[in-house]
């Protein structure tokens, strides 16, 4: 099975130092590959061990594995077009492709690691691939945010192999060897002996996690990389390295919770309303697709987490579902708005005639209102459920009041997001000027793909299988 | 014996801290290094854990010989500048560091209760973390970056090895984590022939 | 029942008197020649013998508000408190409904005025909405707080109340209701000081401006609409805050009651005599004392019970 | 899953009635939409979720509906787009819906317990458990106060309204607003189930508020839609008047009044329903006859639009409640149940009851004023405009719709005790009294429920007025009087479009009157003949009144957001340069707030290291002042 994961990765790894005009058209057909695994992981009966303890897939790894597939075989078939929007050289491709194998590779390892080493290293694979798929546009600025990128993705890492030290010198007296695997800590995080030392582990674990997904303080070097890199890039960056960290995030405070829920509770609650009230007002102010989504992305994440922290399952994995398929949408469809210049978004939805156009314009316009939880969009049940999860803490809360108020202002700081997003949507459709535009039909392709997996996060059959996994 | 040269690691990494010049400070990064390799191997002797041996003398080829010397020699082609000013006052730093000391060892406190093994080896790894990241935001340059970086590693290592003695996965990851300093430095090294050329 | 058509026959018969009675007493008290007290009556007929000069501008409206500035007036009288104990009466019709009535002519009668499209019509009708505005409030609010010291919402049975025992202990808003009642019937009928009936000059005119392009029957409609009107508020007045004399046999009782019409007059034009009119600017601070008076007689019977 | 008891029935009822005159129209209008099926589809949308909205059994189909529309709404308001300030307007409303919503999903997710599926029933017994019924009360009236734009939450009503086609304004200042109503009748009565006093007070001074904030303003207004949106406000806040006083009453335990007063308040959602409706329709088609919103353009459209004059005309007898309409058999049942309370000895209510009757006197005052000169300038005088002269009656099918909807206007006239029937079945759902006996004993006169209370019959008003004024008509008819057709007296010049009163100069003397709250920002130009003052060829003068509201709230917050936003934008350009610094002190800070907050709390602890924190981050974040 892990041959089956990591296989098309490494065909795609060893294609890619091949000529270019000739594995330019074999490697997006390789990366299509990685998704059957991903469906037969998805299946299986659950847990399913695949290397001893160490390598084990419950379902939520076949969850996150099947839906970051799902995002990277779209981003790779609009990749294939770059091209066309922005003027690059041939032997990106190569690059690109070479490192997304590392990075899938990685990926993969982190995703259904059952044990915190193996998830660290599948992590720190994934970063210093990305760090290299940041550098396939050889700008300036690219290379500035990759420095950047390098320096807290490091710091990041080794926070989190720390607090993993941590949590594993916590549990070592109960579990001695065993204490690197989640399944054993979970198990036994009742009787742990020193929560503290573990709760100063976790803290440090998630800080970097936190840093990672770009939470604060750290709010804009996620936003700038995805500026300064290719919009796929940038798609996979908000789409699956996301995941990559998230899930980890999961693994840890689901023990964390046993530990002692209540702390957890409101260390992610004060460190998200920090984050969503710094993002919210950059969002306020800023005047560029790009950043716009990627500061979203970050709300987003935020959110995920607090839903997650606050018992929330069902709601936090609708969200996370919701929002690997949006947000990458959004960034691809970002790189085709800005093929006429970048920072215009007045107007910049309109003049898209034809079949392909039409269906562009309207994928589109309905993302944009699916991202701030218009109805039927999953976010608007995923916010619903999170929100109904973070009331009911606030019940049981001895500071009743305190709790709704913060909650109240949560709500406030969304609600700022929402006005912007509203007037981004009504500038894009109404204002400006009407000029032609084009879009090419992998592109759109792309997006009907992802429209159709959103439908599929609808179903009732996916919305059981989302609460069954809690 | 395991004291000592905790105290030594401790100590060379604060007067690294202090230190203006890259060679020197590259010097004190070797040592430090030194003394962290001593202290697995010692530890890994003392209670019989072999792979912490290796891991040891692993530590002393590879960071108290082999990467000063390779930095020596970068710093050397690329003549990078050798007089590194720390951009934070001394007085701060003199007033910073202990506070550090201080509070890490207050926040370990209350694990000794709780911990078969020395919950002040706890607070000082902590506290070699928060150095080698002041160490990272003390200096602009690239060189001494990279020395931060590297401590910042030494001190997980430290961890590694006094907090929790014996560890089965961690040494791998170590080794890891020296992968990706080693990326890191040829990723410098790249960054810094890239601007050589302009 | 017959006395009480009579009683309503009675009043509608007596309105141009009364108005034409102030006209002869102001121009007596101004040492003018007095008109004759039946001028009111000789108008009449003769606007009515006339031919009527309908403008090019107007729409349907003139053909139509003259008669709906009239018959809510005529309405009204029938709701209008007793003037003798043993006469029948509406009980039940409270003060949202007369002033209901009345604006509702008023409307009519702002329409008529901007049908024409002369200036004046507009002019006169914008002054008229502003008053009527004004004074509306005031009169719900003084009509409600007297029938509540009545204890009982309909106006008529609330004059038969407060004949039968007076409100000692509600004195003071008693007093405030009257003299917000007062000024009122001055304003809505278009007395000196808020408005002047003699004149039409476009500076002063309320009334007036909205009739201008009105003649023969319409117009003679308008004026016994507003003749009647001050005869409404007259009576009002005099069987809400003079509640005297409706015990007396029946002919007496009557002959009180007009007497009262007619001392109210004869305040009226007094007051006509005696203050100048006042700037358009100026009205609200009368209405506002109105409408302040009329507040307070409502807060100190609720507040206070006073 | 869905309700259908007497009060969504009753609801859906009022839907009907709103609708299917709309739906003529609205056919009638749509040769003028530019995106055809874009407007059907999104018109049937929205009608469709308002009735499901009305339906809805349980929490996550209330707010599903709801969220779906506003939507649809706010993409109504988008169909056809004059201009930026449309887009501006849809947008607000937009932000507002989504404020309100805000607040109905936490009082939704407070009473549910996160499992949005229950019953409401089942949400009762929960909301009696909370700890703070006040919240719940709060969430719900700003929740739905701020669709139903009540003061302080209607500014977005003068805007929204007027940008949206004339039948789907008619359809939200119509219908969706009402929407709002039912919320507070289904969530007050059956998931909040026992009141405070002060929750109806302040209902009932929030409701006196509007009515005249909403008044004032539109007496103010030239765009006529938008004073139209205006008097929404005004109506709404009668109708809350009557709901606050309900709920007053049934807290003290005076369970008839209440249900006067709720069917008071049910009787004029329905009555502002007709004519509003009425008013956007008569107001769109003559929109779309002059091609403008503004009133100065128009005048002596009775003329050439008779039935769209005659129709408007009756809904602006009956909204500005003049007997014996509709409109004033509620605002004199509201008037019934203010004065109802004389006997109850509660200081807050004797200081705010006479208030109420005041504020309601004077806004029917000042509603006549407005109506005058809206028909005034509207209908009558001369043309004021070039299009104005040239305009003629609308189509067929818009024409059916607005005589449809004046039919409804009569029939809530006429047929008052059988609608008053239905209400009192829906509030004897809902609070278990029935009074329509009390109030009906006859089907001639509506009897007040207090003691020796008034009695109004507007069948007997209606007939004796018909009468009177045929009498008098008679008369005229056998006097046979000769007429002649001349010009209208202007001083010995023609009476010119020009001579006669603006809609500006007609809300002078009341604009000047309450310049404390308008105070207008008024433009006059004029071109002198060589600097004489007196003497000039050509002046303009113009009055603008800006929302006191809207300057001292909403524009207030807009500037806040700004500021912090400035300031988020700076501290967020720290990490630029030093990610490691920022890193460093975070790590700093929660492993300080780990050890005292949940190890061992002490304030020296606190103190000691909130000055280490400061010192760091003075060190390592800001550095050096240069």
């Amino acid at each position: 099975m892990i041959y089956l994961l990591i296989l098309p990765a490494f065909i795609m790894l060893v294609l890619s130092f091949w000529s270019v005009q000739k594995s330019r058209f074999v490697l997006p057909l390789t990366s299509l590959l990685i998704l059957f695994p991903a469906i037969k992981l998805f299946f299986l009966p659950k847990p399913y061990s695949i290397w001893g303890t160490y390598l084990v897939a419950d379902d939520l790894s076949a969850y996150v594995m099947l839906v970051s597939s799902i995002v990277a075989i779209g981003v790779t078939l609009a990749m294939s077009t770059l091209g066309l929007h922005v003027e690059i050289k041939d032997r990106v491709y190569a690059r690109f492709y070479r490192f997304f194998a590392l990075f899938w590779i990685g990926l993969t390892l982190s995703i259904i690691s059952n044990n915190m080493g193996i998830y660290w290293i599948g992590l720190e694979t994934a970063t210093l691939s990305t760090v290299y798929m940041i550098k396939t546009n050889s700008s300036l600025m690219a290379r500035k945010e990759a420095w950047n990128y390098m320096i807290v993705g490091a710091i990041a890492i080794s926070l989190i192999l720390f607090g993993i030290i941590l949590i594993y010198t916590s549990f070592k007296p109960l579990l001695g060897e065993e204490a690197m695997n989640f399944s054993a800590l979970l198990k036994s995080a009742k009787e742990i002996k020193s929560p503290f030392l573990f709760e100063i582990g976790f803290s440090i674990t998630t800080l970097g996690m936190f840093i990672k997904m770009g939470f604060f303080p750290m709010n804009l070097w996620l936003a700038n990389i995805e500026r300064a890199s290719f919009y796929p890039v940038a798609a996979l960056f908000s789409g699956v390295l996301e995941s990559a960290v998230i899930i980890g995030f999961f693994r840890f405070s689901k023990i964390a919770q046993l530990v002692n829920p209540l702390h957890l509770f409101i260390f992610v609650f004060i460190y998200t309303i920090l984050t969503i009230f710094i993002v919210s007002f950059l969002i306020y102010r800023s005047k560029d697709f790009m950043r716009l989504f990627s500061l979203s992305g970050v709300e987003h994440m935020a959110l995920i987490a607090l839903f997650w922290a606050s018992g929330g399952v069902f709601a936090a994995l609708l969200h996370f579902g919701a929002h690997a398929f949006l947000k990458p949408a959004l960034f691809l469809s970002t790189g085709i708005l800005e093929s006429k210049g970048k920072y215009k978004i007045a107007g910049a939805l309109r003049g898209y005639s034809g079949v392909k156009g039409k269906v562009f314009y309207f994928l589109t316009a309905l993302f944009l209102l699916a991202i701030i939880s218009v109805p039927p969009s999953p976010m608007f049940f995923s916010e619903l459920y999170g929100f109904g999860a973070m009331v009911d803490i606030a019940k049981k809360h001895q500071h009743l009041l305190l709790m709704i108020g913060a909650i109240m202002l949560l709500l406030v700081f969304l609600s700022i997001i929402f006005y912007k997003f509203t007037e981004i949507y009504q500038s894009m459709k109404y204002e400006g000027v009407e000029q032609k535009r084009v879009v090419y039909g992998n592109e759109v392709l792309a997006l009907v793909l992802f429209a159709f997996s959103l439908l599929a996060l609808l179903t009732p059959w996916s919305f059981e299988f989302l609460r069954s996994i809690s | 014996m395991t004291s000592f040269l905790i105290g030594l690691f401790l100590a060379t990494l604060i007067t690294a801290l202090f230190t203006m010049r890259l060679y020197r400070l590259i010097l004190w990064y070797s040592l430090n290094s030194l003394s962290l390799a001593l202290l697995a191997i010692t530890i890994g002797f003392h209670i019989g854990d072999n792979s912490m041996i290796v891991s040891g003398f692993f530590t002393l080829l590879l960071k108290a010989i082999f990467i000063p010397y390779i930095l020596k020699r970068i710093s050397l082609r690329f003549s990078l500048s050798r007089q590194i000013e720390p951009n934070i006052p001394v007085y701060y730093s003199i007033m910073l560091i202990p506070a550090l000391l201080v509070f890490t060892f207050y926040l370990a406190e209350p694990i000794t209760n709780m911990l078969s093994s020395n919950a002040n080896y706890v607070a000082i790894s902590i506290s070699s973390l928060f150095l080698s990241l002041l160490l990272m935001i003390e200096h602009k340059n690239i060189a001494p970056k990279i020395i931060g970086f590297l401590s910042i590693e030494n001190s997980l290592f430290l961890l590694g090895t006094i907090a929790t003695n014996g560890m089965p996965m961690l040494i791998e990851l170590g080794i890891f984590f020296d992968l990706l300093m080693a990326i890191v430095v040829i990723n410098l090294l790249f960054k810094q022939e890239e601007e050589v050329k302009e | 029942m017959i006395l009480y058509i009579a009683m309503i026959l009675l009043m509608i018969l007596l309105s141009p008197l009364v108005l034409s009675f102030i006209k002869m007493l102001k121009m007596f008290l101004l040492y003018k020649k007095p008109i004759s007290i039946f001028q009111g009556y000789r108008d009449f007929s003769k606007l009515l013998s006339k031919e009527i000069i309908i403008s090019k501008e107007t729409s349907q409206i003139t053909h139509i508000a003259p008669y709906l500035v009239l018959s809510p007036l005529l309405l009204t009288l029938f709701f209008l408190p007793p003037v003798s104990s043993g006469e029948y009466y509406v009980s039940f019709v409270d003060a949202f409904t007369i002033t209901g009535l009345i604006s509702l002519s008023t409307f009519f009668l702002m329409l008529l005025g901007l049908d024409s499209a002369s200036s004046f019509g507009g002019l006169g009708s914008s002054r008229e909405a502003f008053i009527s505005a004004l004074v509306e409030p005031a009169m719900i609010l003084t009509l409600f707080s007297v029938s509540m010291m009545a204890n009982n919402l309909g106006v008529g049975q609330a004059g038969l109340n407060l004949s039968k025992h007076f409100p000692y202990e509600h004195m003071a808003s008693f007093i405030f209701a009257g003299i917000s009642f007062f000024i009122l019937l001055v304003a809505e009928n278009g007395r000196i000081p808020v408005d002047n009936p003699e004149t039409h000059l476009e500076l002063t005119m309320v009334h007036e401006a909205m009739i201008l392009d009105l003649s023969g029957f319409y117009l003679a409609l308008i004026e016994s609409a507003s003749s009647i009107k001050f005869m409404i508020f007259a009576s009002l007045f005099a069987s809400l805050f003079l509640p005297f004399g409706l015990d007396l046999p029946v002919v007496l009782a009557i002959g009180v009651f007009i007497l009262k019409i007619f001392f109210i007059a004869f305040l009226v034009a007094i007051l006509e005599v005696n203050t100048a009119k006042l700037r358009l600017f100026k009205v609200p601070n009368l209405l506002g004392i109105a409408i302040v008076f009329s507040f307070l007689s409502l807060i100190t019977f609720y507040v206070l019970g006073a | 899953m869905f309700v259908f008891d007497n009060l969504s029935i009753l609801f859906l009822f009022l839907i009907l009635l709103g609708v299917v005159p709309n739906l003529f129209y609205s056919f009638g209008y749509l040769p003028h939409i530019k995106r055809k099926a874009y407007y059907l589809i999104h018109y049937f949308a929205f009608i469709t979720s308002m009735a499901g909205v009305v339906v809805a059994g349980n929490a996550l189909l209330f707010l599903f509906f709801w969220e779906l529309m506003s939507l649809t709404s706010w993409q109504l308001i988008l169909s056809d787009i004059e201009g930026k300030s449309t887009i501006k307007a849809a947008r607000f409303y937009f932000f507002m819906t989504h404020f309100g919503f805000m607040f109905l999903l936490l009082f939704f997710l407070i009473v549910t317990d996160g499992d949005l599926g229950i019953s409401f029933l089942e949400m009762k017994s929960i909301a009696a458990n909370f700890a703070y019924p006040s919240i719940l009360f709060f969430f719900v009236i700003l929740g739905l106060l701020s669709k139903a734009g009540a003061v302080p939450m209607h500014v977005w009503l003068p805007y929204a309204h007027p940008a949206a086609p004339s039948p789907v304004s008619a359809l939200m200042s119509g219908v969706m607003l009402k929407i709002a109503i039912y919320g507070m009748f289904r969530f007050l009565f059956d998931i909040l189930g026992t009141w405070q006093v002060e929750w109806g007070v302040l209902i009932l001074i929030m409701g006196a508020i509007s009515s005249l904030i909403g008044v004032l303003y539109a007496l103010s207004e030239h765009d006529i839609k938008a004073l139209l949106a205006n008097h929404s406000i005004e109506n709404i806040g009668i109708i809350l008047m009557g709901f606050g006083m309900g709920m007053i009453f049934s807290s003290l335990h005076l369970p008839k009044l209440s249900s006067f007063a709720f069917v008071a308040a049910l009787f004029h959602t329905f009555n502002h329903m007709s004519f509003k409706s009425l008013l956007f329709m008569g107001a769109g088609s003559v929109l779309h006859q002059t091609g403008t919103k503004n009133m100065e353009k128009y005048g002596g459209l009775i003329k050439s639009m008779p039935i769209t004059a005659f129709t408007f005309l009756l809904a602006s007898i009956s909204i500005s409640a003049l007997p014996p309409t509709n409109g004033f058999l509620s605002e004199w049942m509201v008037f019934q149940s203010l004065l109802a309370s004389s006997s109850i000895d509660s200081v807050t209510l004797k200081l705010a009851i006479p208030f109420s009757i005041f504020a309601l006197a004077l806004t029917g005052g000042l509603a006549i004023a407005c109506f005058v000169k809206v028909f005034g300038i509207e209908f009558l005088g001369l043309h004021r405009s070039v299009n104005a002269k040239h305009a003629h009656e609308v189509n067929g099918l818009m024409k059916m719709g607005m005589i449809l909807m004046s039919l409804v206007v009569v029939s809530l006239m006429l047929f008052a005790p059988f609608f008053i029937k239905l209400f009192d079945g829906a509030i004897k759902g809902l609070s278990g009294t029935t009074i329509y006996t009390q109030i009906f004993p006859n089907i001639w006169s509506l009897h007040s429920i207090n003691n020796n209370g008034g009695v109004v019959s507007p069948l007997i008003l209606l007939i004796a007025l018909i009468v009177i004024t045929a009498a008098l008509y008679l008369v005229f008819r056998s006097l046979n009087i000769k007429q002649r057709v001349f010009h209208t007296w202007a001083c010995g010049y023609n009476a010119t479009p020009r001579s006669q009163y603006s809609a500006t100069g007609f809300a002078g003397p009341i604009r000047r009157f309450f310049t404390w709250l308008y105070d207008p920002k008024e433009h006059f130009e004029k071109e002198v003949i060589s600097e004489h003052k007196t003497k000039f060829i050509d002046a303009s003068f113009s009055v603008h009144v800006e929302p006191l509201f809207q300057r001292f709230i909403y524009e207030g917050a807009v500037k806040l957001t700004n500021k912090i936003s400035y300031f988020v934008y700076r501290l967020a350009h720290f990490e630029q340069s030093r990610y490691a610094a920022m890193i460093f002190n975070m790590l700093l800070s929660i492993l300080f707030s780990y050890r005292i907050f949940v190890h061992q709390f002490s304030w020296a602890t606190l103190a000691l290291e909130s000055v280490v924190m400061i010192i760091s981050v003075k060190v390592l974040l800001l550095g050096e002042k240069r």
